[in-house]
């Protein structure tokens, strides 16, 4: 056990999978004697070596499109990309061959992939450093999308995705990335993908999050908490696709109000996708319309207003109240 | 690097002169190569009949590129990994596909996409130029695997201008994979000719920007392509990387059965490349080199016809796959909601056939009636 | 007036825009000599020559790249991408710059174009030629996302398309390009972007479609009518993005039953936005959950079965009859 | 057509011998370029001080660049279209954005985005590569439009691996466009050195594969830099077509302020580059053709460092601009839900300024208790 931050904990993670697995290397830029501009992959180029560290020429389809090749080939490629903006070099090789290649060749070829994304804003970071489209992913059919919210399941979803015989992207929180340490266990230790986590209980109302948000999620609602005497569920969703649709509805079922926070825009952000589930699924015991809360729809403006674009605590109380108080 | 393409002409005009029989390829070998052009002609022929009758989807015809889909298949190795295009059905059945799977497949069957466990063959591309990172990833694999693999990746001269091409070849160049790129320079883009495409005199040249070698064969002679990809071959296996080959081709055909060449091209200009037909040509050399006679080629396209015939019977004999098929093979497990849907689809079926029956029944007692 | 097909409007709506505005060009792959692969510019090469009718190289990317630099420099280009499954090159285009260029300069440059993209499934194309995957561009701020389904919406939306200031993705069905003939008036007319259509008014419940599906589903819903006595309205979305939630919200409110029907899969299909909204202003009036019917969520399948992916009749029924009988 | 680096090495030795003097340039113009050298290094080091003192956000430094940026400024006229990078503060300043307006930007402030009306820049494209596809664009309107103006894209080593620079050098190559695509070969993308970006031995010879001219010149000599692109931006506005300069140069910084390059870079090859400095060099060579002597230095620096200052004082008094403005220029006309959310953005902050106020005067009064 030591105390990790969220960016160590990826690193042991990926020291991990390496030396159990010969068949995975990483791939991307500047991730070899740089160790990534994050550093998540700092020391892994001298331990592992420059043939499975392996800085790629910029041009991020040719990362993706050769971790296919690779994949099918018998290797497990880890490809970094190195802000969520940039993946959109790749993204034709995302939607048309990463998430289709086991359905296009029924079966007989599959590309087992973590594709690892820094995402989210407010790092003061230059122009489209600060994208949240998961929803490009979440809406493709064959992606496995997670995002952890903190080092324990940082560490224990990169080991599960490294295990999963699907493609996976999984985006990395990067205004988490060394905000705060956790106990993370030594060794090998999974969390499964698929399962949301109940991460604080409550009655009244449940709120879901996942990522950067978890925690800013968290702070509101023991302040919501104390001052307005409501006890509240928060949902740690972790795999934002496919979702964990049974432990939301259970909550929401026990709460009758639900709220989603994120830091996407709101037009068809995962919000949307959630609140429309649970007003199909769980309308008898809602007692409020499903709240969200998230990004204003504007693209993610220059960084002196970015905190204003996301959802501040303010607006998440207003959301909890809104649901409360319907 | 690149020879013009006027001097490709003239060299293969006397391709069939008897001092030219290669003294590299066996007469058996020959023989098979011309075989196999003809069966992947009549392949062409009978799948655009079929669109034309209905009988199946949307078919690219290849007529006019037999010498390089059977150049490549030839010289590759059965562990060597194919990354085809939509044009390339003879390439994918003479690397191991069999026939009737490639015709369920352009009739829109999925069962037609399955590519045997033994055949190292990846689905067609469709979208331009993206099989050939994969082609570099397969190759490099192999590389890093230490496995004697070489990948190549088959591409038209439109595919040259797409980001992936480059990215894929400069890949390639960087990391001195055991890759292969051989381009079908047909001259068109659908309609689109080469002139338009790109203002490089040649493809081949273009591998100048990638730090490896670009060569330029006739396309219209299997002998030729088939030496080059050897080669190439041969080359990457050995760890000398990657090769950009040019094939100047044309195809005689429409692009795809929805397509009509004569907005864009003149007849005259498609008569001239007839001239230069691959299959002709070899059996001429065949002929002067004293390899066929009129009974060989009478057994010849018989048995094409034979083979083609009973692949369009086997395709047309297979029963229709059940549609709840569209939820396999999304994620190796499928998950609760596609669980869900598939049950949705199959209830609906069965709504569908019972809401059939009674109209049946509903129409013979009506029937009856009269 | 003359009868038209929708494929056919598109095309005199083009000429129509490149005879009155000089400034308008088309490029892309084969629109030339060889009027596109769907024939939409027959004849606009013979008219208006090599310099405003323009085939480029087979590069998406360079398509709407350089089409980003006409429209800054002067031009008003209208793109046209052969299929919808072939705009991924040009992804990082679209979402980084058309989507933000107005936004980026702070007002400064504009890029005015008009995206052509033929949409939708069930043509029995090949591999990745039916795609519905509008969500990717709804989801973005700064693009306006229209779809007509008739004629004579093809014809005005895309010539209030070419007017407007902002880019525009214009989606075609490609299916009902040539289904069947309408009157279309000669000359200049527009339908306003941004507003709903009412197709069709009814007292029990409002079902809302575009594209392709608006005509099925006014098949089934006639049927529906007369077999259950019931009186629905229709709504057709026409612009997806930013969409008409006046119209839509005024019509749940008197209906109090909402259906959306959509070729896109279901997962964060643009129907879930519908739903969510829906849900969040009229849940006083609502007196069923919002019914979503829309693609499985798997890859379009290939096509011997690709029509049993889509909305069937059936499955639009049940949508409707689960609404009424909530 | 590209001169392999050695040779341009040399060839740079020479240029402060007298007999070297250019006959092209005025020496109003030399004397000119060094002031602006030392003008683009004092806003660099100030940007990257500032970033350090936690005043301004990540900047990307240009020190090392500044022959190219000033070169490729002077050669450009007021009519052609500038398309920069983040790294490209310098040519941007030149070409007329004012330097606070660029402090501003790199503060994260969306004012600093705006560019005059008159001046003919693009917004510096972070996505690397995907400004050139508009650079092509932008000289393509000014060929169809028949306006006297040529497009120049700058872009780095890095960026000719991805797909969007493929891609638009080939379309400039087909339609003939007036574009200048002008390589700052710095030999690094970040961390990643030229040998891993491209097996190419040169990025001018890239050029080959576009059909157009690829030149070379060295990146250091601001006089070489200058009458290359003049010389491709005379070319172009005659019809010429596009051409590809590849400039050998060397950033002495690190790629940003978040970046540590003792991690990927020797400190004497670092040396090795910094002995080749544009801004000594071009002094020497002013100096040696009696243009230049301590007092104009000393000038030159005063006023320098007096032109940074005020930018920076412009710059921190600019007020903070209302955040709602994060809801203009998205479409033309605001949206009725982007009118919505602006209100509620400005409920929320209206309720922030009470509950601060209440807290102030709880606080105050919480002081006063004690
Ligand atoms: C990314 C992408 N854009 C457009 C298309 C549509 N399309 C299919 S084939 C084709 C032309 C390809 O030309 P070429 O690469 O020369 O190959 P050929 O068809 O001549 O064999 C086009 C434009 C596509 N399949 N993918
Ligand atoms: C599409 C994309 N991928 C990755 C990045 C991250 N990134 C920013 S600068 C850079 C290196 C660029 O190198 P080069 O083109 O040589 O320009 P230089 O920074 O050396 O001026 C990278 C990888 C990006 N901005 N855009
Ligand atoms: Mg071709
Ligand atoms: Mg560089």
């Amino acid at each position: 056990m030591s105390r990790l931050t969220l960016v160590q904990a990826v690193q042991d993670a990926l020291r991990e999978a390496m030396r159990k697995d010969e068949r995975i290397i990483l791939l991307g830029e500047d991730i070899g004697k740089n160790g990534g501009v994050f550093r998540a992959t700092d020391g892994l180029f001298e331990e592992f070596g420059e043939h499975r560290v392996i800085d790629t020429p910029l041009a991020e389809s040719g990362i993706i499109g050769a971790s296919v090749g690779l994949a099918v080939n018998g290797l497990r490629p880890i490809p970094e990309i190195q802000f969520m903006g940039f993946i959109y070099p790749a993204f034709e090789q995302m939607i048309s061959h990463v998430a289709r290649i086991r359905m296009r060749s029924q079966g007989r070829y599959s590309v087992p992939m973590v594709v690892r994304v820094p995402f989210g804003g407010r790092i003061r970071a230059p122009e489209l450093h600060s994208e949240s489209t998961e929803t490009f992913f979440a809406h493709t059919p064959g992606l496995t999308v997670v995002a952890p919210s903190s080092p324990y399941d940082a560490k224990g979803l990169l080991l599960a995705a490294t295990e999963s015989e699907d493609p996976v992207v999984f985006l990395e929180p990067m205004r988490i990335y060394r905000a705060f340490r956790e106990e993370v266990p030594e060794g090998w230790y999974t969390v499964p993908l698929g399962k949301a986590a109940v991460v604080k209980e409550g009655a009244d109302v449940t709120v879901i999050a996942w990522g950067t948000m978890l925690r800013e999620t968290l702070d509101v609602v023991s302040r919501v908490e104390a001052a307005q005497g409501v006890s509240i569920e928060v949902i740690d969703l972790r795999t934002l696709s496919p979702w964990d649709e049974d432990t939301v509805f259970e909550s929401v079922v026990k709460t009758g109000r639900a709220v989603v926070v994120h830091e996407a825009v709101g037009q068809l952000g995962l919000g949307a996708e959630i609140a429309a589930r649970i007003s199909e699924e769980c309308i008898l015991q809602l007692e409020a319309p499903v709240a969200r809360v998230s990004s204003f729809d504007v693209p993610t403006p220059l960084f002196a207003v970015e905190d204003l674009h996301a959802p501040t605590p303010e607006r998440i109380t207003a959301g909890i109240e809104k649901v409360l108080t319907f | 690097m690149a020879r013009p393409v006027e001097q490709v002409k003239r060299a293969s005009n006397q391709l069939h002169a008897a001092e030219n029989k290669p003294g590299d390829i066996s007469d058996a070998a020959l023989v098979e190569m011309y075989r196999q052009m003809v069966m992947v002609r009549q392949f062409d022929r009978r799948c655009v009949a079929l669109q034309r009758a209905g009988r199946m989807g949307t078919y690219p015809p290849c007529e006019g590129q037999e010498a390089c889909q059977v150049g490549v298949a030839n010289a590759l190795r059965p562990q060597d990994f194919l990354f085809p295009t939509y044009r390339d059905s003879g390439a994918v059945m003479l690397h191991g596909v069999p026939m009737e799977r490639l015709m369920l497949y352009w009739n829109g069957r999925p069962e037609g996409a399955v590519i045997p466990d033994d055949v190292n063959v990846f689905p067609m591309a469709v979208p331009i130029a993206t099989q050939l990172p994969h082609a570099m990833g397969a190759a490099w694999a192999a590389k890093l695997r230490g496995v004697d693999q070489v990948a190549l990746g088959l591409f038209g001269d439109g595919a040259s201008s797409e980001g992936d091409f480059h990215v894929a070849m400069n890949f390639a160049g960087v990391f001195h994979v055991p890759a292969v790129f051989f381009c079908q320079n047909n001259q068109y883009a659908i309609s689109v000719p080469l002139s338009r495409q790109t203002a490089s005199e040649t493809i081949a040249q273009k591998a100048q920007a990638y730090g490896f070698e670009g060569v330029r064969v006739d396309g219209c002679d299997v002998i030729a392509v088939y030496r080059a990809v050897k080669a190439a071959v041969e080359k990457a296996a050995q760890g000398g990387g990657p090769t950009l080959i040019e094939a100047l081709t044309y195809r005689y055909g429409a692009h795809t059965t929805s397509d009509d060449p004569t907005k864009y091209r003149t007849a005259e200009e498609t008569d001239t490349w007839r001239k230069r037909d691959p299959i002709p040509r070899l059996q001429e050399q065949l002929r002067a080199w004293g390899l066929w006679d009129d009974e060989q080629e009478n057994a010849c396209l018989t048995e094409a016809d034979a083979l083609v015939s009973s692949a369009i019977a086997a395709m047309e004999a297979a029963p229709t796959p059940p549609p709840e098929k569209m939820f396999d093979h999304i994620y190796k497990e499928p998950t609760a909601k596609l669980q869900r849907q598939r049950d949705e689809l199959l209830a609906m079926l069965e709504r569908r056939k019972q809401a059939e029956l009674e109209q049946g029944a509903a129409a013979r007692t009506e029937g009856g009636k009269q």
